[in-house]
């Protein structure tokens, strides 16, 4: 766990070492080449070789833009289909992802702090955690069917179990020393825990949270190619069973950059949450 | 004679999972603005001695009265600094709400509560650092800063573990005497646990010297020297000179001791 | 060109001349319009004709079609639309026969155009909605054929599971649904009725549904095994069409399926056959157009295996 | 408030058995419908019959071969790789933008296009969860090797160490704790992603049989299904643990209470 | 008059990111079987000349020769041991093998690599202790691994960056008395870095006292102390007193003088 810590640390801790120096488009500029060579290298690949399942990436980008991108500006330029279909997944993915952390951070911290309910749930949580989420489509689909409801659900159980394990690990694990610092400060005991037990587990409440998006976008494209009528996902699906294999990737374009966005703004809230253990980590280098 | 603010009575301790007692049967008492040094061999049981005096560890047997008082809990009548800086810093929090956090909750009003942090900051010659994190700041800054918290709590005790162990040689000086001057100026009770032979006798009145587990007060060594006292001059004197010697024999003895016995 | 890709006789010739029977992996899906495949297999008609076949259950027609074209499958059952589709994308498949057409004007047919209780004709689905199991597929784009031949034009089209349509219609949350068997059954059971048959369009009333189709590198490198595949699929749609062995279809089915015996028994049936005759394909693109699912004209020619 | 060993194995057992009793009741007083969830006797009925078949056997294998193979893939390019990235800041700066434009792409939503390419098999299963399980190792091995302590790295060119040797010697066993983190999270996500991709639809496997029984409607089958997929996970984790418990002894959360 | 090892001419170095130099011009040299301190403000610039002399770190201008050879690139003739013990050591080695890694490559034979090991590990008192790992043992154990491996490579010149300064008091006398042992045994050249004036006189032939960056040599002061020294007697010796009052001197007032500046 602690290593897991760390780990997030350093790589959040090298993501600000980046930040520095050199102007916004010159640090920018220098993290470019291999992605432009790779995009380079699909297109004249896919030109050269013409199978019709790998088009060039410019029709795919050209595609993208028809699909999504095609609206009135009172729209923000979103094309019709990005407002049924993208919307949906978006809210459907920020509902079960809060709900699950909500739940998560709350169950965490009961089983940290009641050693025996924490014993009790122990057993389940391990198995839930060991439990690829997708295997729960059935469950959600028998308590809240293949409606959003179900979804959402869907999302919220596959989330909450990364958040259950970092927040108690991160809760128990909490330094001693601070702890006893904190008590000789003779705070009472909602303070303590909230501002003092709850940061000085972030560091693993976050790295919870951090697998627990990356669950819920998997989630949310699993639920959405089994069985719905809207979503990307199902945009997806839709186009693969027509044969519609410029619309398949421009699905997966927009699926793509929502776990770019997601993950970047989780890197944000990350690096503002976490500064005060990132900051030290990159000066002591 | 002396108003007596401490009394630590046949305190004993044992860890459930250790074999034998750690503390044994301690007794002392320490009076109102008093300077005692606590020192003993690594593994005596000083800071867990601290632990049962600040009410964060329950004793095994016997008790501690501060001001008459049996301590149950961490009382508000006691401050404590720990040896390590940053782990008992909230590095999430500035120097100044780092200071403020443990007064949020006393029932202070907002002036009274920004008077009191600066005073503190002031006291340990951080004004103007209020907005840095500990991160931002020097072994030595972070420590003052950790110094400036527990006075912000105007504590009757002020307890330090090992306070300056984790600083440098040249840090280290300059904060034994900016405790000695708060001290002075705030009169204080202090019960320090040092390594440091010359600083525990640099810095007290009287000093304790602990056993090897479990633990008994082998010794306590009264320290005569003028106030106030100077790097140079104090550590000069020939009777420093005495007492540091005195110290470094009992404690080469105890350890000497102890290490023949397994 | 217009061919009949099977007519071949004389099966036990299609073995290989060493005695070896021909392998083949075909993916089918668990559907009553497989019956007489699955009836060959029961009942020795592929082992007939020289092949090894090994029976694979898809999740759909697409999915199988793509696989396919990756090799894991040599033959996959899809409707007609799913072959087109995969045609008009570049990808090298071709129909090497038919499998089912709707029945023929005076005979039941197994998929009809069902109403929710309450619409009595089809002026009535006018500004309603109607159920499709898959957007843009060939159940819808006839169904629209059939609506607009019938002057109405003004409908939205939703998607929704067969297995969730019975309940849609129930719920008024669509006007009408294309359904096979056996929601078709259910639907009419629980008071739906039968408005028409949108299948039952064009010259000869008969449209093709469901094809077999394979790979232009399995009908070359797998000539013979394919033929033997259509001979012995010729010799079992047959045997099934015939009402002689109704039972033992049913038996077959059941067999494959995970449908019960009641409801197979209530069953109505599509007509088999392996015949694929280009226009019936290209008439089926041209709704596919008209209907928006290809943004332009499309040309089946060379879809149909020579 | 520490609770003995058999103390929390007592409350671990109630909290299983209360689970059970929840979803036995609920099933049988109505609350919960039966199409969609089975009792848990007939739960734990239908696990019997699983793990005896053979055909469940032989999904459990077709699973667990899938995931591992993308693993051993995942990590026969990750780990070299995040070493050149990790010692060559040029190197990673150059591949960063690529490596933080692909690591958010879901590789699930791969899925229908590898099909075409791939099938779906076994290879498009290695293939998609190999994607997916890069990164983590990958990172890691990154981070670990960027992370390892000046001092260790001073101390090694101290012996006259050339950088390839103190790569090898030093960079890399220190990076070690780093790595196994990236690695176990590598296998369990080459498992939730082999299991998915079978869920959608891809050939054998776990997630293939538990599809099929929940096409049939066979509820009972399918709550087992996924109760196997837990215990192998679990059991992955376990045995993975083992592993690291072994390699790592000596990092700081394995070293044991020796004083 | 006496062979010289180490001389360090005119060294400078700037580090690139650095608005202005850490050494401006460095020059002093060191006799053979001398023992050396280098005192000096924090951030004078001590970790960085060590880097320099050890070859670690290229100067910007001048030149280090160690027995008359330029360096240019870490050299065998000179053992290192770091401050941090926790951070040199590798913990997946145990501490035979954490002595024995530099040897591997050094064209010996095994038999001799094992008379080297064990021999340096109880040259440091931890015979009997190979088959720990570093984090089996305390602190001060550990910093003896930390020589026990530089001793190893039977180095002319061995180069201590505050090895003390992350062990407790008590342990660091021992230490000190430990190292002294060894330097009088070997006849090794030791260059030690430290913060601790006392550890300064109390160790050396001669303190070389450095300025603040730009930094350059600010003094250099001859130890006369008789030797074996004690740390009772020595430490009481008037002597010791005077030579201890003017290092400290010197480096307030160097401290204050920079601190001013800015
Ligand atoms: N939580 C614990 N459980 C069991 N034994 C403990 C625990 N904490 C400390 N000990 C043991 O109790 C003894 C006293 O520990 P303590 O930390 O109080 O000593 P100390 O005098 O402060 O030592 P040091 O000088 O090293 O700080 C030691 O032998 C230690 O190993
Ligand atoms: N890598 C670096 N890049 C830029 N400046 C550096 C670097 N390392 C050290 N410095 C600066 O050079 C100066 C000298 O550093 P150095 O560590 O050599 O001092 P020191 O005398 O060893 O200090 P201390 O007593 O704190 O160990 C300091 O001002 C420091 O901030
Ligand atoms: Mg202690
Ligand atoms: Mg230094």
């Amino acid at each position: 766990m602690t290593t897991e810590t760390q780990v997030i640390a350093a790589q959040a801790a090298q993501a600000g070492r980046r930040g520095r120096g050199r102007g916004k488009l010159g640090r920018f500029a220098i993290r470019l080449p291999a992605l432009v060579l790779a995009i380079l290298l699909w297109q004249v690949v896919a030109t050269v070789f013409d199978t019709p399942f790998f088009p060039p990436f410019l029709d795919i980008l050209a595609r993208f833009r028809a699909d999504w991108l095609s609206g009135p500006p009172s729209q923000l330029f979103l094309s019709d289909a990005f407002i049924t279909n993208a919307l949906p997944t978006i809210t459907r993915l920020a509902a079960g992802w809060l709900i699950g952390v909500l739940v998560g951070v709350l169950i965490g911290s009961l089983i940290a702090r009641l050693p025996r309910v924490g014993a009790a749930l122990e057993p389940l949580v391990r198995f839930g955690m060991s439990l690829p989420a997708p295997a729960l489509l059935p469950l959600a689909i028998a308590f809240f069917g293949l409606d959003a409801g179900g979804k959402i659900f869907f999302i919220a159980l596959g989330a909450v179990w990364p958040v259950i394990v970092g927040t108690a690990a991160g809760l128990r694990g909490a330094d001693p020393v601070a702890i006893a610092s904190a008590r000789s400060l003779t705070l009472p005991a909602a303070t303590l825990f909230l501002k003092v037990r709850i940061p000085l587990a972030s560091p693993q409440i976050m790295s919870g949270l951090r697998v627990s998006v990356n669950a819920a976008v998997l989630l949310i494209i699993v639920a959405e190619l089994y069985a719905t009528t809207t979503g990307i996902g199902f945009m997806i699906v839709n186009s693969q069973r027509n044969f519609d294999i410029l619309g398949t990737w421009s699905g997966i374009f927009l699926l793509a950059l929502l776990g770019i966005v997601c993950n970047g703004l989780f890197v944000l809230v990350e690096r503002r949450v976490m500064r005060w253990q990132i900051i030290p980590r990159e000066a002591q280098k | 004679m002396n108003d007596i603010v401490i009394e630590v009575q046949h305190l004993g301790f044992k860890y459930p999972s250790a074999p034998k007692p750690t503390l044994g049967d301690i007794d002392f008492s320490v009076a109102r603005g008093e300077f005692v040094s606590v020192v003993g061999p690594s593994g005596a049981g000083k800071t867990t001695l601290l632990n049962c005096i600040s009410g964060l560890t329950r004793p095994t047997s016997g008790r501690v009265l501060v001001e008459g008082e049996a301590i149950t809990a961490p009382s508000s009548k006691i401050g404590i600094v720990f040896q390590d800086y940053s782990r008992s810093l909230f590095p999430w929090l500035t120097a100044e709400k780092n200071v403020a956090l443990p007064l949020g909750s006393r029932g202070l009003s907002a002036e009274e509560i920004r008077n009191r942090v600066s005073g503190a900051l002031a006291s340990v010659g951080l004004g103007g650092q209020e907005k840095k994190y500990p991160w931002e700041m020097s072994g030595g800054m972070q420590q003052r800063v950790a110094i400036a918290r527990a006075l912000a709590l105007e504590p009757h005790v002020l307890i330090m573990d090992e306070p300056m162990a984790s600083v440098d040689a040249q840090t280290r000086s300059d904060l034994e005497d900016l405790v000695l001057g708060i001290w002075a100026e705030r009169g204080v009770t202090v019960i320090l646990v040092t390594h440091d032979i010359d600083e525990a006798v640099y810095m007290s009145d009287r000093v304790v010297i602990l056993s090897t587990p479990p633990t008994a007060v082998h010794d306590v060594m009264e320290v005569g020297l003028a106030r106030p006292r100077h790097q140079l001059e104090t550590k000069d004197d020939p009777d420093f000179g005495h007492l540091r010697s005195r110290l470094f024999t009992a404690i080469r003895e105890l350890r000497e001791f102890s290490a023949a016995k397994p | 060109g217009c061919s009949n890709a099977a007519d071949i006789s004389e099966p036990v010739e299609d073995a290989p001349s060493d005695g070896e029977l021909f392998e083949l992996t075909v993916a089918t899906l668990p559907i009553g319009d497989l019956g007489a495949y699955f009836y060959a297999e029961d009942n020795g008609i592929f082992e007939k004709h020289g092949l090894d076949i090994t029976t694979e259950t898809a999740t759909g027609g697409s999915a199988a079609i793509a696989a396919m074209v990756a090799g894991d499958y040599d033959i996959v059952y899809s409707g007609a639309d799913g072959a087109i589709k995969a045609f008009e994308s570049g990808l090298p498949v071709r129909v090497i026969s038919g499998a089912n057409l709707n029945q023929p004007e005076g005979e039941k047919d197994s998929t009809g155009l069902i109403a929710a209780p309450g619409i009595a004709s089809v002026e009535d689905i006018a500004g309603t909605a109607i159920g499709t199991n898959a957007l843009g597929n060939i159940n819808q784009v006839y169904t629209q054929e059939y609506l607009s031949e019938n002057g109405v034009t003004d409908f939205e089209v939703v998607e929704i599971p067969f297995p969730e349509q019975v309940a849609a219609l129930n719920s008024g949350q669509i006007s009408a649904s294309l359904l096979p068997e056996p929601f078709a059954s259910q639907a009419i059971a629980e008071g739906a009725t039968v408005l028409g048959y949108p299948y039952r369009t064009g010259a000869d009333q008969s449209n093709l549904v469901g094809v077999y189709v394979s790979t232009e590198q399995t009908i070359e490198s797998e000539a013979e095994a394919v033929e033997a595949f259509v001979a012995a699929m010729t010799e079992a749609s047959e045997a099934a069409n015939d009402k002689a062995n109704r039972d033992a279809l049913i038996e077959s089915i059941l067999s494959h399926t995970k449908l019960s015996g009641e409801v197979a028994n209530a069953m109505v049936f599509v007509h088999f056959t392996t015949e694929a005759e280009a226009p019936q394909l290209q008439a089926t693109a041209d709704l596919l157009t008209k209907f928006g699912v290809f943004p332009g004209e499309v040309d089946v020619a060379g879809l149909i295996a020579e | 408030m520490e609770l003995s060993f058999r103390e929390r194995m007592l409350w671990g057992a109630a909290g299983i058995a209360g689970l059970l009793a929840i979803m036995q009741l609920s099933v049988m007083t109505g609350l919960v419908s039966s199409n969609a969830m089975p009792t848990a006797v007939g739960m734990l009925a239908a696990f019997a019959n699983l793990v005896v078949s053979q055909t469940f056997l032989a999904a459990l294998l077709a699973t667990l071969v899938a995931s591992v193979l993308a693993f051993l893939l995942a990590s026969v390019v990750g780990i070299p790789l995040g070493v050149i990235l990790g010692t060559s800041r040029t190197a990673e700066k150059a591949v960063s933008g690529l490596v933080e434009t692909l690591r958010p792409v879901p590789a699930i939503a791969l899925m229908p296009i590898a099909i075409l390419s791939l099938g779906i098999g076994l290879e498009m299963k290695v293939a998609l969860a190999a994607l997916a399980s890069l990164w983590p190792v990958l990172i890691s091995t990154i981070a670990g090797v960027r992370d390892t302590d000046s001092m260790m790295v001073r101390a090694g060119r101290s012996f006259t160490w050339s950088g390839l040797k103190i790569m090898r010697r030093i960079q890399l066993p220190a990076a070690l704790p780093f790595i196994i983190s990236g690695a176990r999270q590598s296998v369990s996500l080459a498992l939730v992603i082999v299991v998915t991709l079978e869920l959608l639809g891809a050939r054998e496997g776990i997630g293939d049989i538990i599809r099929q029984y929940g096409a049939a409607g066979r509820v009972d089958y399918v709550f087992a299904g996924v109760l196997a997929t837990g215990l192998l996970g679990l059991a992955l984790h376990a045995v993975l643990g083992r592993v690291e418990r072994r390699l790592m002894h000596w990092a700081p959360q394995y070293r044991k209470a020796s004083k």
